[in-house]
C-alpha cells in the first residue's frame, strides 16, 4: 500500500515537475509547481513528518509562489514570452549542460548505499514537531542560530534593496 | 481503526460537510436580513414565509444563467478559479472540534472529523492556499479590475497571515500543542484561552476579517472601486461558488476563533452539569450535545459579528491597509509572543 | 395513436413544473443592473432606501457587473453619445436577462425631444417593461420590477434558444 | 486626531453602538404593494379628465393643455357638439380624441394649470403603471375620462 | 475676503503633482496600464468616463470624457415660453432642483421687474434651504457608501424622504419638483406642509447628529479622506470653484451673502470653511451647512410673514382659476400666459444663486420675445469636474473615488 | 478706489483707449461693456493684475449667436468677478461666423479650458492656442454646431406627435 502510494507520488511530482518546466505559459509553470510542492509535501507525510510537510506548504506553496504569481500577473509576460523562439546555440548549450547534470547526478547515486532501518530501534515520533523542535534547539543549536542570523541579515538586506528601489521619498 | 469507526468517520464528514454548505447558504440570507435590520430595513421577505427560501432562489437562479466565458480569458483557469476558492473553503472544516466525546453504545465517538497533531498549522496551509482562488480567476478573466482585484487579494492575504500566525504562536505557547482537539480541552469549563490572550485575539480577529475579505478589508471586491474585483467576470454559480466560498471561510474562521480564544465546545458550570447525571454516560453524552450548541451559539456570533462590523465601517485603502498589517499588528504579535512567553516564565518561576 | 390529453403535450409535466420552479427562483432573485444616468437613478435610490426597500423581492444586490445582473434597469436620459454604450452592457448581460426602461426619457425621450438625446431606449436594445413618469414614484419602480417577475416567472427555459427571441436580437443588431 | 481616535476602536465600537441600536429600531418599511404610502393630496399622478356635477365632459378642446406641455404629450382634436349630446359634453365644442402619451409626459402639472374649464387633473390615488408595450402607454379617451358617476354610489 | 490658509501639506501634493509629468516621461515609467473608470462605473454617479493611466494603483494621468447626458438645455429653452423653462431647470441639479427653479425664477422676474412678497421669499428660502439639506447629504452619505460604509447612507436617506413629504405637500412631486412660477409660489404652503417641517426641525438634527457620530471622528474615515484630492485655494479659484468645495479650501464666499437675494440678508447664518480643501474638509464644509441650512430653515419657519405667496403681476402670474372661470379679463390673461404670448421686455440678465453646489448663474438675453433668446447656465459642476483630473493625479484609485463623490459632481448639471 | 460702474469704466477705458472699449451700459446692474478680440485677453489680464480692481475670478463664458447682425453674427460673453470687492463686470466680443477665431483665455484661467470648448462645440468658435480644442458634449462625429439658430432643436426620428397644437 505505501509502496504504490510512494510510487504513484514520486511519478505524480516528477509529471508535475516537467511540466512546470514544459509548459509555455509560465502562469501555468507556476500552477505547476506549487502542485509539485503538494505531492513534496505528500512524500513528507509518508515519512511521517507532518510538521514539515504542512511547513512546506504555509511557506512555498502558501506565500512564496504567491509571490511569484503575483508578480507574474503584474508583469504579464505570458503572452510576449511565447513569441519569441529561442537560438539553436542556446538549445543545444542546454541539452549538453541538462545532460551533464544527469550524468553526474547518475554517477553521484550509482554508490550510494540505504542503510536499512533497524525496526527495533525505529522511533516512528522522530518527525513529529516535539522531536523536532528538541533536536533543533539541542543538538543543532548553533547551526539553528546561525542560518536564524543569516535570514535575518539577508531580509534586512532584500528590506533595503526593495526600499531603494521604489520609493525616493524615504531614503 | 476499524470499518464501524471508517463509516462513522465518513458520516460524520458528510454531516459536517452538509453543516458547512447548509450554514453558508444561510449566511447569505442571514447577511441580508442583518444588513436590512440594521438599515431601518426588513429585507427579502417575498420568497418563502419571511423570505426564507431566498437562498435556494439565488442559488437556482445562479444554476440556470448563462455560463459565459469571456472571449479572451484564459478558459482553464477561468474554471478553475472558483473551484479551487470552493475545495479549499470547504476543506479547513476537517479539524474543528464541533464537540467533544459522544459515548454510543460503549464506543468513544469523537466529534470531528480527523484528528490531526498539526490542526492549527494545517488550517492555516489550508487558509493560505484560498487565495489562490481569487488570483487565479481574476488573473484569468483577463480583465483590469479583476486584476487589481487579484493583486490586491494576494498582498492583502499574505500580509495578514504573517500577523495571523504570530498571533496564533502566543497562544500555543500557552496550550504546548498543534492540536485543536488539546487547545479545546484545556479550555476546560471557562478557562478560556481570551482571559489570557486579549491582544492576541483582537489581532487575530482582525486578521481573520482579512482573511476573508470582509470590510473593512474587502478590497479585492470592493464594489466602488473595482466593481467587483476578482470576480467581476463571472456569472451564474462560478459566481455562486466564490461567494459562497467566502461565506464558507467566515465560517470556518468563526469556528477557529471559537475553538482558539472562546474554549470551543466548553462552557461555565459544564462540570456541575456532568455531576447532576447520576449515569456518567448519559451525563457526558448531555454534556458533550451542550457542549456543540454552545459551540455553533459562539459561532453563529461571530458570524454575526462579522456582517454587523460590514454594515458599519467603511473600508480601508490599499497602502493604510498594509501599513496596518506591517507597521502596526506584526510588531504587536511580537510584543504579544514575548509578553506571553514572559508570563509563561514569570508563572514558572513564582509557582 | 391517440392525441395527448392537454396539459400533458409538449414538454412534460415534471419539465414545465421545474420550468415553474426555476422561473419562480429567478424572480425571486432579480439582481439589477442600475444603469442610472439622471434624476431616476436618484430615485432609484430612495427603492432601495429603507422605506421602499427593494430587497424585499431579493434585488438588493446590484451587480455594477454586466455579467451578474440579471436586468438592466436604465434609469435616466441616454444621450445619443451613451447609446452605444447602453448596448454594449446590455451584450454583455448573460442569459437570461430583462431590461426595464424607467422614467420618461429612457422610455421616449421625454421633455428633451432634442439633437442630443436618444428618444428611448427601445431605438437600441429591446425593452421589457416601460415604467412611465419623470421620475418614476419608487412604487412605480417596484411595479416595474414585479412586472419583470411576472415575466420571469411565466418564461419557458427554452425561451432564449427560440428563433423568435433569436429574431428580436437580430432585428436590434446584436451578436 | 486624537489618541483615543488613533486607536480605531473607540469609533469603531460607537460606529458599531449605533448600528445595533438601529438594529432594534422599529423598521420604516412600507410594504409596498401591500400598503401604499400616503400621497399628498396634490400629488401629480396619472390624468383623468372631469366631468361636471351633470356628467358631461368638461373639456372643450382649447388646446391650451397641448400648448402648455413641454414635453409635447397631448393631442386631441376637437369636434363640433351636436345637438343630443348636451349630457355628454358641456361645451359646444369638444375633444373627438384626446391622447396623453404617458411615456413622454413628465407630471409636470402645467396642464391641469393651464386647463380654464378644469377639466384635465392630475390625481393624487393613481400612478402611472408599468406595462409590457409602448402602444399601451397612449392613454385615450377612453382611459382619462372620469367614469360616469352612478347615481347611487360615487 | 479669502482667508489666504495654506498649509504645507497642500503645497507638497501640488509639488508631487507638478512632478508627475516629468515622471511620466521618465522611460522607466512609460510601462503604465491604462484603466477605464466609467462611463458604467459604479462610483460615477451619474454617468462620465475617465480613462487613467495607472502605475499600480497609482493615477499618473487621467483624461476625462463627458457629455455621455448632454440634453441640450440651452437649447431647448430658446425654443420654449419663459414658464415652460421651469420644468426644465429642475432636471439639471436634479439633488435639488428647488434651488434651480427659484434661481431661474429670480432670473425672469429681475428681467420683468417684479418685486415678490415676503411670504414668498421665505417660502422660497425655506424650500431652497431644504433642497440644500437634500443635496448635501446625499452628497457626504454617498462618501461613505463610495468608502463601503452603506448604512449611514440609508439613516439619511430616510429623513431625505421626509424632505420630499415635504416638497409633495408643497407641489404635489417629489424630485422634480417643478415648485414656484415666474412671480412667487405656485401656491401657499398648506398647514400640512407646515406641520411637516416643523417635525422635520425637530426630527432631523438627532439624525444628522448620528450619521455625523458614525463617519466624522472614525479613523478609518479619516484616513480615508484626509489629504485626499486636495487642491489650493489658487488652482480653486483659477478653476472657477464655489460653494462648498471652495470654501473647503477656505475662501469663504457665498453668493448667499455676498449678493443676498431673496431676502437672505434676514437670516443669520454662518459660512463653514475649511482649510486643506481635501475631501474630508469638503466633507465638514458641506456637513456643518446643514446645520446652518437648519438654522436659517428655523429662522424662516419662525419668521414666516403674512401675505401673499405671490407677486401681483397679471400679466405673468396666472390669476386664480376661481377667477378665470368668472372672469373675462382674467381668462384672457390665463390665455395669453398659457399661449405664451405675453412678450418679456428686451434685456440681459445674470443672476447667480448658491446652488446645492455653488454659484448656479442663470445669463439670460431677452429680444422682446416670447422665449428667451439665449439663456446660458453656469453649472458649477461642470467646472468641478474639469479640475477633477489635475486633483486625483498622484493618487490612488480608491482616493479618485471619494474625490469623485466628495466633489459632488451631478451629471446632469455637468453635461446640461 | 471705490469701484462703481463708472470708475472702472473710466479706468480702462484710460488704459485701452475709446476705440477698445465701447458700448458700455449696464442691463442689470452689472457693467457690460463691448471690446475687440485683439484686445480681449490683454484686457483680462489687466483686470487680473491691477491692484485695486483684482477680477481674479472667471464666472462664465457663454457665445451667443445674432445671424440677424452682420459680421457681428458670434458673440462672445465673459463675466468677471472680483471676489475681493464683489464686483461684476461682463466683457463682449462680436465677431463675424466666417471668421470665428478669438484668443484663448486658458493661460489666465483654468476654468476658460471646458468653457471655451463648449463654446466651440456649440457654437464652432475657434480659439488659438487652446490646449485641446476638441468637442466636449456632443460626439465627435456630429457636423454642425447645435446651438447656431438656424439648426433645429428636435430630433427628427421623434414619431409620437403632431405639431398642430404646439405653436411653436
Amino acid at each position: 500500500m505505501t509502496d504504490s502510494l510512494f510510487f504513484f507520488l514520486a511519478s505524480l511530482t516528477l509529471l508535475c515537475a516537467l511540466m512546470v518546466v514544459i509548459s509555455k505559459n509560465p502562469v501555468y509553470s507556476v500552477i505547476f509547481l506549487i502542485l509539485t510542492f503538494f505531492t513534496i509535501s505528500a512524500h513528507y507525510i509518508l515519512l511521517n513528518a507532518q510538521f514539515l510537510a504542512a511547513v512546506n506548504i504555509i511557506v512555498y506553496a502558501g506565500a512564496i509562489m504567491v509571490l511569484f504569481l503575483f508578480v507574474l500577473m503584474f508583469i504579464n509576460s505570458g503572452k510576449n514570452a511565447q513569441g519569441k523562439t529561442k537560438g539553436v546555440l542556446s538549445k543545444v548549450a542546454g541539452a549538453i549542460a541538462g545532460g551533464l547534470l544527469f550524468l553526474v547526478l547518475i554517477a553521484a547515486l550509482k554508490d550510494v548505499q540505504l542503510e536499512a532501518v533497524n525496526p527495533d530501534t525505529y522511533d516512528s515520533q522522530v518527525g513529529m514537531v516535539k522531536n523536532l523542535g528538541q533536536v533543533l534547539f539541542t543538538k543543532y543549536m548553533l547551526p539553528f542560530q546561525l542560518v536564524a542570523v543569516l535570514f535575518l541579515v539577508a531580509m534586512v538586506g532584500a528590506v533595503m534593496i526593495g526600499k531603494r528601489e521604489a520609493g525616493e521619498q524615504n531614503f | 481503526m476499524d470499518s464501524v469507526d471508517l463509516i462513522y468517520k465518513a458520516i460524520y464528514i458528510l454531516v459536517i460537510f452538509g453543516i458547512t454548505l447548509l450554514i453558508a447558504t444561510y449566511s447569505t440570507y442571514f447577511e441580508r436580513k442583518i444588513a436590512a435590520f440594521i438599515q431601518d430595513r426588513v429585507g427579502p421577505n417575498r420568497a418563502g414565509p419571511m423570505g426564507l427560501l431566498q437562498p435556494l432562489a439565488d442559488a437556482g437562479k445562479l444554476f440556470f444563467k448563462e455560463e459565459f466565458i469571456p472571449g479572451k480569458a484564459n478558459k482553464v483557469l477561468f474554471i478553475l478559479g472558483p473551484g479551487i476558492a470552493m475545495l479549499v473553503a470547504s476543506m479547513s472544516s476537517a479539524v474543528i472540534p464541533f464537540g467533544d466525546m459522544l459515548i454510543v453504545g460503549g464506543r468513544e465517538v469523537y466529534l470531528q472529523a480527523i484528528e490531526v497533531n498539526i490542526g492549527v498549522l494545517y488550517i492555516f496551509g489550508v487558509v493560505s492556499l484560498g487565495v489562490y482562488g481569487l488570483m487565479i480567476g481574476g488573473w484569468a478573466s483577463n480583465n483590469k479590475f479583476s486584476l487589481l482585484g487579484a493583486i490586491r487579494a494576494a498582498s492583502q492575504n499574505i500580509s495578514y497571515e504573517l500577523a495571523m500566525g504570530l498571533s496564533l504562536i502566543a497562544v500555543l505557547m500557552l496550550s504546548g500543542s498543534l492540536s485543536l482537539r488539546v487547545i479545546a480541552e484545556q479550555q476546560a469549563g471557562f478557562n478560556w484561552n481570551i482571559w489570557y490572550q486579549p491582544l492576541g485575539f483582537l489581532i487575530f480577529l482582525v486578521c481573520a476579517f482579512a482573511e476573508t475579505n470582509r470590510t473593512p478589508f474587502d478590497l479585492p471586491e470592493s464594489e466602488a472601486e473595482l466593481i467587483g474585483g476578482y470576480h467581476t467576470e463571472y456569472s451564474s454559480m462560478k459566481l455562486g461558488m466564490y461567494l459562497f466560498a467566502e461565506y464558507i471561510n467566515i465560517f470556518v474562521v468563526s469556528a477557529v476563533m471559537s475553538t482558539l480564544y472562546f474554549g470551543a465546545y466548553n462552557f461555565p458550570f459544564m462540570e456541575n452539569l456532568r455531576n447532576a447525571f447520576s449515569d456518567p454516560v448519559l451525563g457526558n453524552n448531555v454534556v458533550t450535545l451542550v457542549g456543540v450548541a454552545v459551540m455553533f451559539a459562539k459561532i453563529f456570533a461571530f458570524i454575526f459579528f462579522f456582517m454587523w462590523v460590514r454594515w458599519t465601517l467603511p473600508r480601508f485603502r490599499y497602502d493604510q491597509l498594509m501599513k496596518l498589517g506591517w507597521n502596526i499588528l506584526i510588531p504587536l504579535a511580537i510584543l504579544n509572543i514575548l509578553l506571553t512567553g514572559g508570563g509563561i516564565l514569570l508563572k514558572d518561576y513564582l509557582f | 395513436m391517440g392525441e395527448a390529453p392537454e396539459g400533458y403535450s409538449g414538454a412534460g409535466f415534471f419539465a414545465t413544473s421545474f420550468e415553474k420552479v426555476i422561473g419562480l427562483a429567478r424572480a425571486n432573485s432579480l439582481w439589477p443592473l442600475p444603469f442610472a444616468t439622471s434624476c431616476c437613478g436618484i430615485e432609484f435610490m430612495a427603492t432601495m432606501g429603507s422605506t421602499y426597500d427593494i430587497s424585499r423581492f431579493g434585488s438588493e444586490r446590484p451587480s455594477f457587473s454586466p455579467r451578474q445582473a440579471d436586468i438592466l434597469l436604465v434609469m435616466g436620459t441616454i444621450a445619443k453619445k451613451m447609446g452605444p454604450v447602453v448596448k454594449q452592457v446590455y451584450e454583455q448581460m448573460a442569459e437570461p436577462k430583462w431590461v426595464v426602461a424607467v422614467g420618461a426619457c429612457a422610455t421616449s425621450g421625454g421633455i428633451f425631444d432634442t439633437y442630443s438625446v436618444l428618444q428611448g431606449i427601445d431605438r437600441v436594445v429591446p425593452v421589457d417593461v416601460y415604467v412611465p413618469g419623470c421620475p418614476p414614484r419608487p412604487e412605480q419602480i417596484l411595479d416595474g420590477l414585479m412586472r419583470v417577475q411576472d415575466l420571469a416567472k411565466n418564461e419557458s427555459l427554452r425561451r432564449r434558444h427560440s428563433p423568435e427571441y433569436q429574431a428580436l436580437l437580430a432585428s436590434y443588431n446584436i451578436k | 486626531m486624537t489618541f483615543s481616535e488613533r486607536m480605531y476602536l473607540p469609533a469603531i465600537a460607537q460606529g458599531l453602538g449605533i448600528t445595533l441600536k438601529h438594529f432594534f429600531k422599529k423598521k420604516a418599511t412600507i410594504n409596498y404593494p401591500e400598503e401604499t404610502r400616503q400621497r399628498s393630496d396634490i400629488w401629480r399622478g396619472l390624468h383623468v379628465l372631469k366631468r361636471d356635477e351633470n356628467g358631461a365632459e368638461r373639456c372643450t378642446a382649447c388646446g391650451l393643455c397641448a400648448v402648455a406641455c413641454p414635453a409635447e404629450a397631448i393631442t386631441m382634436t376637437a369636434g363640433e357638439r351636436k345637438t343630443g349630446e348636451e349630457h355628454l359634453y358641456r361645451e359646444e365644442k369638444y375633444a373627438v380624441t384626446y391622447e396623453v402619451n404617458m411615456l413622454r409626459c413628465i407630471f409636470c402639472g402645467l396642464c391641469e394649470e393651464a386647463c380654464p374649464k378644469a377639466a384635465i387633473f392630475l390625481q393624487d390615488d393613481k400612478i402611472a403603471p408599468a406595462r409590457y408595450e409602448r402602444d399601451e402607454f397612449i392613454y385615450g379617451k377612453d382611459r382619462l375620462v372620469e367614469p360616469l358617476k352612478t347615481t347611487e354610489t360615487k | 475676503m479669502a482667508t489666504d490658509k495654506k498649509t504645507a501639506e497642500v503645497d507638497q501634493l501640488q509639488e508631487f503633482r507638478d512632478n508627475l509629468d516629468l515622471k511620466l516621461q521618465d522611460p522607466k515609467n512609460q510601462n503604465l496600464t491604462t484603466l477605464n473608470l466609467g462611463p458604467t462605473h459604479p462610483a460615477t454617479h451619474g454617468i462620465f468616463q475617465n480613462i487613467l493611466q495607472m502605475d499600480g494603483e497609482i493615477i499618473m494621468d487621467a483624461v476625462p470624457t463627458i457629455g455621455y447626458i448632454h440634453r441640450a438645455f440651452e437649447k431647448i429653452a430658446e425654443r420654449r415660453p419663459f414658464y415652460q423653462i421651469t420644468p426644465l431647470t429642475d432636471r439639471m441639479n436634479y439633488c435639488s432642483s428647488p434651488i434651480n427653479n427659484m434661481g431661474y425664477h429670480m432670473t425672469v422676474e429681475k428681467l420683468l421687474g417684479i418685486d415678490i412678497p415676503k411670504r414668498a421669499q421665505y417660502i422660497r428660502v425655506i424650500m431652497m434651504e431644504l433642497a440644500r439639506i437634500s443635496d448635501h447629504l446625499i452628497c457626504n452619505s454617498i462618501l461613505g457608501v463610495d468608502s463601503g460604509a452603506f448604512t449611514g447612507f440609508l439613516y439619511v436617506m430616510q429623513e431625505r424622504e421626509h424632505i420630499y413629504d415635504i416638497y409633495e405637500e408643497v407641489c404635489g412631486a417629489r424630485l422634480t419638483t417643478n415648485m414656484g412660477r415666474i412671480g412667487g409660489m405656485e401656491r401657499d404652503l398648506s398647514p400640512k406642509a407646515l406641520h411637516l417641517i416643523g417635525e422635520f426641525l425637530k426630527r432631523f438634527p438627532k439624525v444628522w447628529a448620528e450619521f455625523e457620530k458614525m463617519l466624522t471622528r472614525n479613523r478609518i474615515f479619516i484616513d480615508r479622506t484626509v489629504g485626499v484630492g486636495a487642491i489650493s485655494a489658487e488652482r480653486a479659484l483659477s478653476y472657477g470653484f464655489t460653494g462648498p468645495n471652495l470654501r473647503a479650501t477656505g475662501v469663504d464666499y457665498d453668493v448667499r451673502v455676498m449678493n443676498p437675494y431673496s431676502s437672505y440678508d434676514d437670516f443669520e447664518f454662518e459660512i463653514p470653511v475649511g482649510a486643506k480643501g481635501d475631501t474630508y474638509d469638503r466633507y465638514l464644509v458641506r456637513n456643518e451647512e446643514v446645520w446652518q441650512s437648519l438654522k436659517i430653515i428655523e429662522q424662516a419657519y419662525k419668521n414666516l410673514p403674512e401675505g401673499s405667496y405671490h407677486a401681483d403681476a397679471p400679466h405673468y402670474y396666472l390669476p386664480p382659476k376661481q377667477e378665470v372661470y368668472r372672469s373675462m379679463e382674467a381668462l384672457i390673461y390665463h390665455f395669453k400666459i398659457v399661449m405664451g404670448e405675453i412678450n418679456a421686455p428686451k434685456g440681459e440678465v445674470y443672476h447667480s444663486v448658491e446652488g446645492g453646489n455653488g454659484e448656479l448663474g442663470f445669463y439670460l438675453i431677452s429680444d422682446g420675445g416670447r422665449t428667451p433668446y439665449r439663456l446660458h447656465f453656469r453649472r458649477p459642476c461642470f467646472i468641478y469636474y474639469q479640475a477633477y483630473t489635475e486633483m486625483i493625479k498622484g493618487g490612488q484609485l480608491a482616493d479618485a473615488i471619494l474625490t469623485l463623490s466628495s466633489l459632488n459632481v451631478i451629471a446632469g448639471e455637468l453635461d446640461a | 478706489m471705490e469701484l462703481t460702474n463708472e470708475n472702472v469704466l473710466g479706468k480702462l477705458i484710460a488704459q485701452f483707449g475709446e476705440e477698445n472699449i465701447f458700448d458700455a451700459y449696464d442691463p442689470d446692474g452689472i457693467m457690460t461693456f463691448t471690446t475687440t478680440r485683439e484686445n480681449i485677453i490683454a484686457l483680462i489680464q489687466y483686470l487680473y493684475d491691477d491692484k485695486d480692481l483684482q477680477v481674479q475670478f472667471l464666472t462664465t463664458m457663454a457665445g451667443v449667436h445674432f445671424p440677424d447682425h452682420k459680421d457681428k453674427e458670434l458673440c462672445m460673453m465673459y463675466q468677471l468677478h472680483s471676489l475681493r470687492h464683489n464686483y461684476r463686470l461682463r466683457i463682449k466680443v462680436f465677431i463675424p461666423s466666417k471668421d470665428p477665431v478669438l484668443p484663448t483665455l486658458t493661460n489666465i484661467y483654468a476654468a476658460a479650458n471646458w468653457m471655451e470648448r463648449e463654446a466651440y462645440d456649440f457654437y464652432g468658435f475657434i480659439f488659438t492656442g487652446h490646449p485641446n480644442l476638441t468637442r466636449i458634449l456632443n460626439i465627435e462625429e456630429m457636423e454642425y454646431h447645435p446651438m447656431l439658430k438656424q439648426y433645429p432643436l428636435e430630433d427628427l426620428t421623434r414619431e409620437d406627435k403632431i405639431d398642430t397644437f404646439f405653436g411653436r
